[in-house]
This record gives structure tokens, C-alpha cells and sequence, in this order.
């Protein structure tokens, strides 16, 4: 069983539109055992059986990434969709102008977001389409074996990729800047947290981005100990693929209570440095989001929680003013008469 | 008035008169507002019911630079551009080189501030006394040189015998029939040709006098045409980047769809999104079309080359899409202002892997409406991208056409499956060829049934949608694709042929050449008759085998260096690619039907 | 002349390198008259030529659009690459890594860096490649006629874009939190002050970006009355090219002073709001740019002056330590010898 | 035990030992670290002197997907792909399939934890309890799994005779001499061989005998020789974005530089950059080939399709640029661990507008070595991208080849004009052609004279390098390309050709297919003889056209499903286009002697 933290669910009690939580499933992962990104399906599997959510009225979307593949591994009833290496917003967009009913969940990688798509996801944010937009973070390139994505710290040292001069891109800024209204940080262990970010995420009015961290076991690796997968590896000539993946556990640690502070350990024996916001944080100031996040960051540090809320903006849909789902409409009210094209013609006699 | 008087002093034989049948070329800066005065011209020749085209060869900036409107007008209903008989010089930065192209005989009007005008014994000239002719019109100083435009119309008019009353019906539509507009600049024409009546002496043979050739015809630019054809067609979601020369296909479009497409309360039942860049308008494309919506983009060059991603995913993922390729000069960012036809071989196969895509070509207005609704039905059927290859001079310039047929049949929106289908059967399997002919079935997001739901993505799968890597499913699903290819060969619009009888030539081209290679045909029918199959689309059907099998040389007439199809049909007719020539030329401007016969006449000669 | 500031400039004084200011000129200008590109452009030829530079150490560089045209249209001696639409980023990177010792002038337009190069330009920024990174900035797309730029401000109304549905991307806001060191804001008719940031951009060891409001004469145009150029246009059937571009000034102002509030009024009578950074304004407080930079926006002005200063980031050069220019290195140094060649082989038997 | 036991029973003829003549295949999952087990063996056998080579059929994930390493062991020299007679069963997920692949005489090495394995009475199969032979071993619980990977070393060491003290050597040059590594791994090969010479009886045929076929060769990835080749070529700039199979070709880049390209200081004389997507690293390439860097980027089909409006660019502003492709299964994302040759037509022509690339197409390490330096050198001669198409079988694999040669010439940096040089001629004109070659002259920024500096630009321009939109200016400067084009024709590595006297059928392929190819020749010597003509390059030169004349029938061979070569020669060979047969497949396997066999000998008996 791979999601430890919701093995307490009696898997056959149903919810409010007649399903089990199994009817939520997907397709078994192929991702590493004890990747982060495992923790995060089983999280969106649970919050979409807690919200009775009707799975044919849903859409999942991805770029290209491990991240990426986990659309496959949660709600097998839904529609999904695969896209291309960072272009997963454009195509969310098409989507969900094509039919804006739908409730989108969009699951990408830091690579995916950060570098290949930081234009597109600057650009969908300003749109603000109504989707939630997970990010899962683990400052690395997982599928391609360990590069450095732009979310990586700098003066980071891994050992595939060296040490890293450059500073990170922070999304949770990025996406405040850009003009989203629902911005939050979560630790992929922490599924408590993750879960009510999610149902947060599912009823905010346009683009609701969760930047969660979501640990590499594999490649975010920075020890050499014998411990680390590294040892077998490291003094191997380079190889097709990674050599050997020691069996890990996803990462679950109890949730951090308001204001908390904590030192989670990785698999690899490092240490990430999570706080929650404090209950007298205010979401809804933006300069003081972006001073939180900065201030995080020259501690080494991971805010989580809610950073930033304003749903005043209207989504794309409603700018576009859509009513029946444009995929929907029936040929009577897709093509104009034979009278209007008449019409239109005459003025170009 | 020197050049004027010198230019009257010229030993000009009296000529029999010529009457609806000359070219004439209008040269400015851009900027300058020509355009209004060039459209009103144009908009004349056709209510006097002559056969007109009119051209711009106007530069990639928005002012100063040189522009040239070029109208044929024609008895015989040519409309093949051809060099400019009258020359309208109001731009002293090319008038020199203007003047030198003038054929003997020919005419030139000219802004009397010009300087340094050659003189040429051979031609007529006139002046135009622009800024005079407006110095009392009751307007803004700035908007004085705008209006001056007016002038060179009312010379003309004098010129030509055009009667101001047809001129006035012009402006009225060009205007929207807005009195003061219309007024301030009839009256700048009405000062002009009074005042050309009192001045000058006409000494040239050319003269308009009405036909009845445009009765029951439109103007229109093909851009036009094609976004209406696209509203007709159903289209719900367009998401597009500004570029020349697509950017007046969007325009029409939202404006059409504004108008065309609103429920009861007026909202809109269609989306437009100006996306960030190509990629982004090709993904919001492919998101609308896996939902099911109707969706298109519109394009150019560059942004071809950044949609091939996409269109790569779209043919393999099998997403409905129609992509519009307003075509102009490259490589890179090329000549953005002149046209070509040199994408066609590049988005026939567009993206990585062996990909194949169906592409559409229209030649005049009515195709663009035409393909502008087929495009839809054969993406929703065939599950695919569909190109539209049309051109800057097909889109973006003002063409004579027959009303657009109405649609002859229903929307046709493909193997869709909705819940009951699914109930019926049991469930679906995505990517399987059921019926034989290369298409799946597809639900759409959305539907209500637990078996609906599939995943789509670029990657190998099976026929359950199921990602894999064995090297059956990946075959299985290509050989299908390869299948799905060969029924869009039956479904694509088929070429039009003219075949003449006993010819030994047979000439294949498409797009907008078909103008200077028609002409070509009907002048060249004495000395070298030539058959002419003019491609609709690609893939090739058996029509194009059986024309070139019935000639003993076929000459492949295109628009670009590398004769590109020439290319594609020796590649799928081995067994004839000895006898197929390519005729290929690309220097931005249109073809004329000179060139082509000179060509035409030279491969002849050549031997087999 | 289309250059009014700098007309009381002898023209043939020679400068420390023996250059008089023409040889600094490029081709004529094909631009609108009273395009703000344009005196953007004279004050690069009038700072290369106070500044002495070398012609043939400076190359120019940029993207596509009417700003980026500019580059033909000063410093005719200095090579210069005329990239593709958004990405003058990336060529710049590769320009410079083959010969990091070039000072490198960049020139965007808004839609060139706030919409299809919105990627390039924050991971250039993120790389801190020393050059000047120069956005002509008109809230529209000149080039392809008039459609709304990520920049233009949110509700605006344009004859031929309609109304403005997104809320603008501020392309300084977006070089702060991209970790940019230089940062600021200027006006294209305040001569002086464009002067002024273009020589201390100059002299940045990273990447400077010199976010320049350069109003477009032609079509930044919300006016409907008879003295904009608009008149003769909008109730025509649309047409391939503008109708009709009444001839206009570049628009030049007397410098603000620090601290000082002016109403500029562009060529169709609207006016901008420009607001001179205080002498009290602390430049290196990066919270405090963003702050001060939404507040603006808050009030609908624009502040001028250098928002932000932090030098402390290595380029990108230095990063890689690059000393001789890759470009000049002789052969001998490109291509290891044959027995460098042996010794690696000898590891693969 | 019980399969052991009943394979025992199972009536097997006795054989005639087969002697260094077999293929090996290792079945397991990915992040098992069985790929160390693996080159250990193709090492050993390396070392013993036969002939070998290995393939990792690997998954596009990071772990628990199938994963097949085949090994070919053939004393002949075949190395081309061959169904595994030998089978090391070690993932309980594709077992029964891989049982079931075997053929008649096969040999099943089984992970004792094993379930339910098929049973064949027409197999040997061997047991290897892997999990007892680590038990004992001194190391961490969780790297168990992992040195277990070893025991079927040991056990295949036993059963063909493989002495330890090869494998000793091998996993010494596998762990770069490490003791307790190649200690830990050798003593659980020394136990394994040890349990199996006790309990296991040999019943099958295959064994390994010394021999000297390796002397002098290495053993390297297609990848890592074409990066060395890059380095000995001058590279001094890259830039990627990650994508697997090119991947390992910057990592192997980046360690040879960081070794070869330093300073007396210590310093890089090179930068890498990994940029934010294949446009960017496209966009670097250009700036700094344009600089004067030699300047490099590699990729795969996705990025492939993202640099397009880029190459168009650097065609036609005319920017050295070197792109290497290591071609994965397309469309779209495909199948990215699997190889292929599907990216060659689109690479030809890739990017909007008429445009042409030189293609390079190496075989072989050898000539990835080769490519690699030369590259360079036409792409700074021609002054245009060039690009590099390997694929994932050839770049990810370990193959065998003669050390490479040193480069044979000084580098050629094509016409660049210094500041004396302009000085004597008084200036230049970028995109002129002074010697009738098609190749202009450039200058570097930088270059210390008045009259260096040109502007570069991706629309049009005339001789002089100003914007231009004139027609003649256009037409001018494309019919040089154009020319330039047939420079490079002659320029590119020519064809390898081998010509069978008599033989009526003739075969045209490139890259990795050669291996298959050449081994079928040899098979078919008698019943099918035929030449080969080896493609090292497009465009072609006069030798295709020679082959092709000289032969009735011409088989294309290539692995992508539309024959893009054979499309590109037809168009190309008109008058010859009839007798050029497409023989194209993929599924993502690199082919094998018999299937070109079989495929050949069905061509040959199709009517002409
Ligand atoms: C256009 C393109 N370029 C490169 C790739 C190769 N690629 C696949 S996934 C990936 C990076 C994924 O990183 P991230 O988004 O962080 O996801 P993770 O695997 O870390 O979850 C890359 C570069 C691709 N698929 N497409
Ligand atoms: C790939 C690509 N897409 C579209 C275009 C068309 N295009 C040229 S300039 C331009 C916009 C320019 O706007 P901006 O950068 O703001 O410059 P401005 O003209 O306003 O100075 C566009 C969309 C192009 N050249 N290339
Ligand atoms: S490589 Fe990293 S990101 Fe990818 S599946 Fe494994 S643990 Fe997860
Ligand atoms: S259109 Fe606008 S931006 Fe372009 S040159 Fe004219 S004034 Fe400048
Ligand atoms: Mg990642
Ligand atoms: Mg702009």
C-alpha cells in the first residue's frame, strides 16, 4: 500500500454521489517507491472521494514529468490529459473554454512550471482560468535523471548535477506577481494540510496554485553516505539509468500545527525546514506574502499554509462571459443561418 | 510644372482607345492614408461591373516605407497581376524607379511636389495638384495629406471616364455610408476632376465604360472569407498571436462571430483568446478540441515553426484542430509583407516522427469559405490536424467572388460517443479501428458514464488509451494512423481539372497561381496547349496519378524556391517522376501570366 | 531632426576615442514619426558617444517589433543581431558566453519580453548576463497594429483592441523578484533621465533592465476625437495598413526633478502620470521596490528613476570563469593534442 | 525448486557445443541496478576478445519498468540485434513473456524467488538463488538487492566458461579501480559461479573461448565519442535542455571538457549552459556561433520541433550552429526510450520557408567521433546549422570500434574577415558571393575595424546586409543558398560504398541499420546478393546517383514507418525514382539481420 497516511479509510463506504473511494483510483504508479508525488495522488484521491466530486465532471492535466505522470494515477474515471513538457496551461485553457464547467486539476513538475513553462504559467495566472494548479516541487528534473530545476536552491550540490550558482525561482512569488489569487505552500508529507489546501483549491473562482514540496528519493540527494542511493553509483562510469533505487517509504509526517515549526528529515538523511503560518498570518496582503517569502528564503526555510488570497478577480470564463458549455452547444447554435450569411453578404456587394 | 510641360512636348502616336483592360499602380508611402483613395478605385471599377482585382505590395513597417496598389482591371476577367500600364506616383522615394518601369506608352499621374521626375519621351503624363486641391476642404490641417489621396482618384476619373456618381456609391460603402466622411472626400475628388477637366488634354488610350461582369458578385480578401467560412463552419474557441499575414483572419473573425454568434441575452457563444505566443494558441487549440469544441488558429510562418510541437501531439494523440497558414515569404521572418507558397511541404509532414497532416489550399475567396466550415468536418472526422494553406495575397487583398454557397450538408462532428452509445456497448476502446477506415471513437470530457472517461497523451499507447511501450502497440497504432491517412486522401476536396484535349503538357499547381497560369492558358492555347489540375488539397487522390499518367509532361507550377510539392508528388508517384517539371519561382510578388508562359515555353523546349 | 534633445550637441567634437557623435548614428529611422522608440534610440547614440565607447566592443541586440527594429537605427559600427520574436534572451547568452568582454545593448518591445519572451527574459535575468536589457515599453503591439501587450494597463480601451480584460504585467516587478540587480523605470521623453540609467546600466555587472514607457504615436490611441489619427479610420472597413498616420513630434519633456509629480500629455491628448523616485527612496530594499511599484500601480502612475540596486550577484561569465573570449582562443587552445586524445581512449579498452 | 526439476526432466537432444556465437538477454526491472551486472558481462566478454556488443531496452521511467540489456556475442563480428537464445529471467513481470520468447534450444536463468514460470520442454533452465548467494556479504541491508544483480554473473560465468579473473578485470574497469566495490561484486560472482559449479549440471550448448578480435578496439557510448569528437572539433560553447537519449551526450561533454579544456590557471576554456527549453538552447547556439564560438546543442525530436523557427533563422541569416539529434520514437513524445530514425526529413528542410540543412549520419562510434570534429568545420565553412542524427540505440549504447583517428587537418573556420584583411579590401559585403561558392564572407563583433560591423537579421536583406523587400534582393540572396547547398553537397562526407559484382539489387541505407544490413548481406551472398551504399550524409552526391543507375531494383532500408530517405532520394533521383523501393520499419527495436533478410528477399520477388 502506498499511501500510508490514508490506509484508516474503510475502502467501501460510499460518499454522497453513490462511490467508494476506490472508484477514485488510477492506474497503479510507476513512479519510485517513496517519491512525494505518490503522497500528492493519494491526497487528490481522498479529497475527491470527501467531496463527493462526480468524476466525469472533472479533467486532470499534466505536462511532461514524473510529476507530470501522476494524472494517470488518481481519478481513473476522469478525462485526462497528458500534454507536452511545460504546456499544460495552454491547453487547460483550451479545455476549459470548451467546456468551463469542468473542474480542472492540473499536476506539473518545477521543471515543467518553472522552466520550460514559466511563460505559460505567468500568462495563465493572468488569465486566471478557473483550475487548481499543482506543483510538484522536488528542485530537481526526476525524469530525466537529476538536472537542476529552477527551483533548486542555489549553492545547492547534488551529486549528478554539482552545485548550483544560480538563485531559485520561487512559484508562490511568481504567482502573486503574476496576479494569481490563491497562492499556498504545502509539504507533500503533510496530507492533512494537503487535503484542506485541495478543497480550498477546488472552490476558489479562477487559478488556485499549490507549490508543494514534494521530495526527489531518488535525485534530491545530497549525501554521500553509504546510506544514499549514491554509494553504488557514484564511482560507476556513467550509465543508462540510474543504477540501483533503494526501496523508500513516502515521507508522511504529522501535521504541523498553526505557527509550527519543524526539521522533517529526507531519505537521504537531510533536513528540510517547514513552518506553518501563524494563525494571525493575513493571506490577503500581498506585500506582506511576498516579504513573508522572501524572508523564508533568506532563512532557509519553508513557509506553508495559505499565502495569499483575493478572489475579487473574475476567471477567464467570466471575462469571456460563457454560458452553455461552448462543446456543448448543439449545430442549430453553432451554425448561423442560411439568412445571415445572406445578410453579411450583401455588404460586401 | 516643368515635367508636365516637357512631358506634353513628347511625340505620342494616336492610339486606338483601350478600353476596360489596363493595370494600374498607385505608389505612396505608407502612412499616408492611400489605401482609402486606392479601395475607393477598386470599389468603382467593380459597381461599373468590370472585372477588378487590386493588390498592395505594402512593407513590413507601419509608416514612411514605399507601398504599391496594384488594380487590373479586365474585360476578359483577368486578374493575374501584371505590370502597371498607369502609374499613380505620389512617393518621390520610388518614383524614379517607378516611372522607369512603365512599359512605352504607358501613363503617369504624378504629385506635382514630386522632384526630378524622369522624363520619357514614350509615356503621358498628368499632374496631380494635391495639396491645392484640398487647401479649402473644410478639415484639420494634419488630416489635410490624407484627404489629398482623394485627388489622384479624381484625376483618374477623369482620365478613365470613370462617372462620379459610381464613385460616390464607392465611397459610401467604404465609409459605411457616414455623410460628412463620404463628402469630404467626394468633394476632394469632384475638385480634382473639374479641375483635370479644365487643365489637361487627354492623351492616352485608356478608358473604362460600364459591363455588367461583377453583377451579383462580392469583394472580398480572403482572410475575410475564410474566418466567415469558419463561423459557418461552427467554430467556438480561436486562439491566436498577431502576426502578418493572419492577423486580419482573426480580426474578421471575432468580428463576424461578435455579430454572428450571440445566445438570446446576447452572450457570446464562442471564445477568443489572444494567447502569449504560438505555442500557446496551438495548445488552447488542442485543449478545445479534445473537449469538443470547434477550434482554430491562425498563423504565419514563424509561428508554424513553433506550433510543430503540438502538431506532432495533435496527429499522434488524434486531437481535432484546424490551423489557417496565412503563407509569406521566409525562411525565418523573411519579407512579412509579400506572399508565397513556401510552407506547404513543411506543414505537409510538420512536426518530429513520421507524421502526415491533411492540408487544404484554396486559390480565391470561395474556397477560403469553403474550406473555412470543411476544415472542421474533416478534423472532428478524421481526429486530427487540418492545415489551411492560404497566402498574404489570397488573404489579405480584395477578390471578385460568387456568393458563398450555403453549407450543403450537416456538421459533420465525427465518431463521437456519447453515455447512451457507451451504456449500449459496454464501454469504448479509444484508439481502436473499429470500422476499418483508421478512425477511432472519442468521448468527450464531460459525459456523464463511468466508462467515458479516457487518457490522452503524446506518448505510447495502447488502443485502450493505456500508456505503453511495446513495440506491437506502438506499430498497431501507426499502421492505423497510416490507414486514417489514406481515408483523408477520399475525403479531401479533389482537385479541379481542365483538361484540353490532345494537349501534351499538363500544367499541376494551387493557391492563388492558378490567376497568372489561367491567363497563360487561354493566350498560350495556339502555340502550346496545356492541360491545368489545379490541387485542392493533400494528400494526393487517384485524380492527380490519372493527369499526370495522360500527359506526357507535367510542369509543377508553385510559389517558392524549391518547388515543394513538385517534391511531395515525385515522392508519391515514382513511376512518374521523370515527366514531372518544377516551375518554381519566389520573389514575393505575385505570378504573372508572362512569367508562366515564358516558363511554360521554355520546359517545353527542354527535353525529356 | 528627430532627435530634439540632443540638437545643441556640436556635431563633430571629438570624443576620448576621436568619434564624433555621428559616427555613433545608425540607418535612418523607419519608424512613425514621433515614435518614443526613436528617442530612445538618440540618447544610446548621444550616451555611446559621451561615454566613448568603442563601437566595435558594443553589440546590439533584439528581438521583434517596431522597439526592435531600433538596433538598425543607432551605433552603425557595432555588430548587430536581429533575433526572433522573444528571444533576444537566449541569443544574447550565447553572444556573450562566446565573447563575455562585448557590452551588450538589448532592445524589446513589451509584447517581445512581457508575452512570447516572458520565459527567456527571467531565466536570462536569473543567469544575470551583464548587458543592458532595454524594453521600449507602449503597452501595445506596434509592429502587427495595435493589439494589447501583456503590459497595457487592465480596462483600457484601444480603437482596435477593444477593452483590456487583464491586469498588466509589470516588467519591473517581474526583473525584481527574477533576482535582477538593476532595475528601473524611466520615460522616453525625459532625455535626460534615460541618459542617466542608460550609463549607470552601463557600468552593472549583470544585467540591467531599463523599463522605458515609450508611447506609441500610433496606436496607444484611446481617443475618438477628430484630432487623433483615428478619424479617418474607424468607420472604414478594415485595411491591410493603417489608413492614415498624421505626422507628430517625438514627445520631449523638461527632466522631472527627484521626487517630482508631472502630467505628461501624449500625441492623441491622454495623459500619462509620471512620478520621479524621491532623493529619500532607498534602492537597495528589494521588498520595498515591489512595494512602492504596486502602490504605483495602486495610483495609477508610473515612478520613474532606478527602483532597484543590488550588485552583489556574480554574471554569468564569472559564473562560468571565463578569461580569454571563447571567440579569440587560438586553435591550439580549442583542440587537445593527440596524445590528451590517446589517454582518454586508453580508459575505453 | 520445482521448475528446476521439471526443465531437468525435459527431454533435450545433445548438441554441438556453440562456440562465442549467442545472444544474451537480461531481464529485469529499471532502479534494480542490474546495468552494473550487465556491462560487467559485455566487458568480460570484451575483454576475452570476441566480438560484442550490448543494448538496454529500457523504460521511460526511473524505476520498476521492464528493462531488457541484450548482449550479442559473435565471433563472426555481427553485432546487430538478434532475439536472445539466453535468457537471465530476473523480473517476475515479463518472465512468463520472455520464457515464451525463447526459442527451441534455448536457456532460462531464473531467480529462484520467481512465481509460475513457463514451463518448455525445449528449454535448460538454470536457477539462481540470488537472495542466498548476497546473504552473507558485508554490506548495507538495503544494497542487497542490488549485489545481487551479480549471482547471475556468476551463474552465466559457469555456464559459458567465462573465467572469473575476466570478470575480475572488467568490474575494475567498471568501478574505476575501486577495491571494496569490485571486491564486494566479485565475491558474490565467485560465490555464485562456486554454488553453480556444485549444484548445476551443464545442459546447453553455449560457451565463450578467448580470442583476439577486440585487440586495440574500445567499447563506448555513440554519445560519449560523438562529445569527444565535439571537444577534439573546438566546441567552446553548449547549451541543452535535458531529454532523454541526448542527455548522456552533454553529461559526457561536460566531464571531457571540464578534463581537455582548461587553462593554465585551471580555468574553462568553454562554457555549458542548461537552458530553460530548446529554444533558448537553440537561441544560444545561434548567439554564439554568430560571436565566433564553436557552438553546439543536442536534443531529441520534441526539441527538435521547438528549435525550427530558430534553424529556419540561422539558415537564412547564415549562423554556424551545430545540432545534434539523438533521434527516440516519435510522434510527439513517443517512445523515449526506444530508438528510431524518424526525425531525418523533418531535420532536412526543418523550419518555415524554403530551407535546407546538411545532415551528417554516423554509424558508428567511429564516425560519431568523426561527425563530431567535422561538424564543426562545415558548419563554419558553410556558415549554416548543421546537424548531427544519431539515435538512442547508437548514442546510449556500448559499442565496440577501432580508436579514433586523430583529426587529419587544421580546423577550418571557414571566411571570417580580420581587421587587416578589411583594411586591404577596404570592407566587405556580408552575403556576397566573391567566389562563386555560394559562401559569403563574415566578420566577428569585436573585430577592432570601422567597417567590421554588419546587422543580422532573420528578415530580408540585401548583399550589404540592410533590410531590404525588394524582389531582386530576395531573389538573390536565395538563389546563393541555394548554391551554397550544392558547395555542400560536395563538402559532406561522401558515402560508404561496397559494390557486389553481378548484383542486380542494390540497398541504400544509413546510421544503425548498417549492422543488421551487413550481416543479411553476408547472409544472403548466395541466395540474394546485393550492394550497399551507406548514406554518411545528406544532401547526396553524385555516388547515390551512380549506385542507384547501377542496380535495377534499390531498397531504401531505414527505421521510421514512412521511408522519409527513400521520399527525399525519389524526389531528388527522378529519372530513377521507379526502381527505388521503400523498406522502412519501426517499432522502436533496432532491427535484425533476419527481418532485413526476410523484407529484401519479398522486395526482390515483387514485379519491378
Ligand atoms: C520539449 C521537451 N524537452 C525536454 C523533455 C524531457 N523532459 C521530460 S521531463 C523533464 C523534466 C521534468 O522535470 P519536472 O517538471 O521538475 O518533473 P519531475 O520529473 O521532477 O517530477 C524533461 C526535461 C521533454 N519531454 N520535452
Ligand atoms: C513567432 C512570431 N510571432 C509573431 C510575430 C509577429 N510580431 C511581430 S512584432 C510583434 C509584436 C511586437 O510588439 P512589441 O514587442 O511590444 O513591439 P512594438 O512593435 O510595440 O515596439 C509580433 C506579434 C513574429 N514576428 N514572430
Ligand atoms: S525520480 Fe524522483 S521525482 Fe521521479 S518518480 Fe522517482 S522519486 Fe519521484
Ligand atoms: S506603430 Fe507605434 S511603436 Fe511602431 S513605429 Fe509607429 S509609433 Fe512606434
Ligand atoms: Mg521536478
Ligand atoms: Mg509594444
Amino acid at each position: 500500500m502506498e499511501n500510508p497516511s490514508v490506509k484508516t479509510n474503510a475502502p467501501l463506504r460510499l460518499n454522497a454521489v453513490g462511490l467508494s473511494k476506490k472508484d477514485y483510483d488510477g492506474a497503479p504508479s510507476t513512479l519510485c517507491k517513496g517519491c512525494g508525488h505518490n503522497s500528492i495522488a493519494s491526497q487528490i484521491v481522498q479529497v475527491a472521494y470527501e467531496l463527493s466530486l462526480r468524476p466525469h465532471e472533472v479533467i486532470k492535466l499534466s505536462g511532461i514529468g514524473c510529476s507530470s505522470k501522476s494524472p494517470a494515477y488518481f481519478l481513473g474515471m476522469s478525462h485526462g490529459f497528458n500534454a507536452l513538457h511545460g504546456r499544460m496551461p495552454s491547453v487547460a485553457t483550451g479545455a476549459l473554454l470548451a467546456n468551463h464547467t469542468l473542474k480542472a486539476i492540473g499536476v506539473s513538475g518545477d521543471g515543467d512550471t518553472g522552466s520550460i513553462g514559466l511563460g505559460q504559467f505567468k500568462h495563465l495566472l493572468r488569465r486566471n482560468l478557473r483550475m487548481v494548479y499543482i506543483i510538484e516541487n522536488n528542485g530537481v528534473y526526476g525524469l530525466t535523471k537529476g538536472q537542476f530545476s529552477a527551483t533548486a536552491e542555489e549553492g545547492l550540490t547534488l551529486k549528478y548535477a554539482g552545485k548550483n550558482p544560480f538563485p531559485p525561482v520561487d512559484l508562490c512569488m511568481e504567482a502573486i506577481v503574476a496576479g494569481c489569487g490563491f497562492v499556498a505552500r504545502s509539504f507533500a508529507g503533510d496530507a492533512k494540510q494537503v487535503r484542506e489546501l485541495l478543497k480550498a483549491a477546488l472552490s476558489h473562482r479562477g487559478t488556485a496554485v499549490l507549490d508543494i514540496i514534494s521530495p526527489c528519493v531518488t535525485f534530491n540527494n545530497e549525501d554521500d553516505s553509504p546510506k544514499s542511493y549514491g554509494y553504488g553509483t557514484q564511482h560507476e562510469k556513467p550509465l543508462h539509468e540510474l543504477g540501483f533505487i533503494p526501496p523508500a517509504e513516502e515521507i508522511a509526517i504529522e501535521p504541523l500545527e498553526p505557527g509550527e515549526f519543524r526539521l522533517v528529515e529526507l531519505h537521504d538523511g537531510s533536513h528540510i525546514r517547514l513552518r506553518n503560518l501563524g494563525p494571525d498570518y493575513d493571506p490577503t496582503d500581498r506585500m506582506a506574502a511576498l516579504a513573508r517569502l522572501q524572508q523564508a528564503q533568506e532563512e532557509g526555510e519553508f513557509i506553508t499554509g495559505l499565502l495569499y488570497y483575493n478572489p475579487s478577480r473574475p476567471s477567464l470564463a467570466e471575462v469571456e462571459g460563457l454560458r452553455t458549455p461552448l462543446a456543448q452547444l448543439p449545430p442549430e447554435r453553432l451554425r448561423p443561418s442560411r439568412e445571415q450569411l445572406e445578410k453579411v453578404l450583401q455588404t460586401y456587394r | 510644372m516643368s515635367v508636365l510641360e516637357r512631358a506634353q512636348a513628347a511625340p505620342l502616336a494616336p492610339r486606338p482607345s483601350v478600353v476596360n483592360d489596363f493595370s494600374l499602380v498607385v505608389a505612396t508611402a505608407n502612412g499616408t492614408g492611400s489605401q482609402t483613395a486606392n479601395l475607393t478605385l477598386l470599389r468603382s471599377f467593380f459597381k461599373l461591373g468590370l472585372p477588378v482585382h487590386g493588390k498592395n505590395i505594402f512593407p513590413s513597417n507601419i509608416q514612411g516605407l514605399p507601398t504599391w496598389y496594384h488594380i487590373r482591371v479586365s474585360h476578359e476577367g483577368y486578374i493575374a497581376r501584371k505590370p502597371a500600364e498607369i502609374l499613380v506616383a505620389f512617393n518621390p522615394a520610388t518614383a524614379p524607379e517607378d516611372v522607369r518601369a512603365l512599359p512605352a506608352g504607358g501613363v503617369c499621374l504624378y504629385h506635382t511636389d514630386l522632384k526630378g521626375l524622369p522624363q520619357r519621351d514614350d509615356l503621358t503624363y498628368y499632374p496631380v495638384p494635391a495639396a491645392e486641391l484640398v487647401a479649402g476642404i473644410e478639415v484639420p490641417v494634419k488630416r489635410r495629406p490624407y484627404l489629398a489621396n482623394m485627388a489622384y482618384v479624381g484625376v483618374l476619373a477623369w482620365m478613365l471616364g470613370l462617372p462620379l456618381s459610381v464613385i460616390e456609391g464607392a465611397l459610401a460603402v467604404q465609409f459605411d455610408h457616414r455623410p460628412k466622411l463620404v463628402e469630404d472626400n467626394l468633394e476632394v475628388v469632384r475638385r480634382a476632376h473639374a479641375w483635370a477637366s479644365e487643365h489637361l488634354t487627354k492623351r492616352d488610350p485608356y478608358r473604362v465604360e460600364p459591363m455588367n461582369k461583377t453583377e451579383g458578385l462580392i469583394l472580398m480578401t480572403g482572410n475575410e472569407a475564410g474566418a466567415l467560412g469558419a463561423v459557418f463552419g461552427g467554430v467556438s474557441v480561436a486562439a491566436w498571436y498577431p502576426i502578418t499575414p493572419s492577423t486580419s483572419f482573426m480580426d474578421a473573425l471575432r468580428e463576424f462571430l461578435s455579430k454572428l454568434r450571440r445566445d438570446e441575452e446576447g452572450h457570446p457563444t464562442y471564445a477568443i483568446v489572444q494567447a502569449e505566443d504560438e505555442l500557446a494558441a496551438a495548445g488552447i487549440v488542442m485543449g478545445a478540441g479534445w473537449a469538443g469544441a470547434r477550434a482554430l488558429t491562425a498563423t504565419s510562418g514563424p509561428g508554424l515553426s513553433l506550433m510543430a510541437e503540438f502538431v506532432s501531439y495533435g496527429y499522434f494523440a488524434e486531437i481535432p484542430a484546424v490551423i489557417w497558414d496565412i503563407q509569406r515569404v521566409g525562411p525565418s521572418t523573411g519579407l512579412p509583407t509579400r506572399t508565397s507558397q513556401g510552407d506547404v511541404a513543411f506543414a505537409y509532414t510538420l512536426g518530429h516522427g513520421d507524421t502526415k497532416h491533411p492540408i487544404l489550399l484554396p486559390s480565391s475567396i470561395e474556397e477560403c469559405f469553403e474550406f473555412g466550415w470543411k476544415a472542421f468536418d474533416l478534423a472532428e472526422v478524421l481526429q486530427t490536424p487540418v492545415f489551411v494553406l492560404s497566402d498574404l495575397d489570397l488573404g489579405m487583398n480584395n477578390w471578385m467572388g460568387r456568393p458563398f454557397a450555403y453549407p450543403d450538408r450537416p456538421m459533420q462532428r465525427g465518431k463521437v460517443l456519447g453515455a447512451e452509445a457507451l451504456e449500449a456497448q459496454g464501454g469504448f476502446a479509444r484508439y481502436k479501428d473499429v470500422d476499418g477506415d483508421g478512425i477511432p471513437y472519442r468521448t468527450l470530457p464531460g459525459t456523464p458514464h463511468p466508462r467515458a472517461a479516457y487518457f490522452t497523451r503524446g506518448s505510447g499507447h495502447n488502443e485502450e488509451a493505456q500508456y505503453s511501450e511495446r513495440a506491437e502497440d506502438y506499430v498497431r497504432i501507426m499502421a492505423r494512423l497510416a490507414r486514417k491517412f489514406e481515408t483523408a486522401r477520399r475525403l479531401v476536396p479533389p482537385p479541379a481539372v481542365a483538361h484540353t484535349p490532345g494537349a501534351r503538357l499538363g500544367v499541376i499547381a494551387y493557391g492563388t497561381t492558378r490567376y497568372a497560369i489561367e491567363e497563360a492558358k487561354d493566350r498560350l492555347a495556339q502555340k502550346l496547349p496545356f492541360s491545368f489540375l489545379r490541387l485542392r488539397a493533400l494528400p494526393i487522390g487517384p485524380e492527380v496519378r490519372d493527369f499526370v499518367a495522360a500527359h506526357e509532361q507535367v510542369c509543377v507550377i508553385e510559389m517558392n524556391r524549391d518547388g515543394q510539392v513538385h517534391g511531395i508528388l515525385r515522392a508519391e508517384l515514382p513511376e512518374f517522376a521523370p515527366r514531372l517539371r518544377s516551375v518554381a519561382y519566389l520573389d514575393g510578388l505575385p505570378l504573372t501570366a508572362e512569367w508562366v508562359m515564358a516558363r511554360l515555353t521554355e520546359e517545353a523546349q527542354r527535353p525529356m
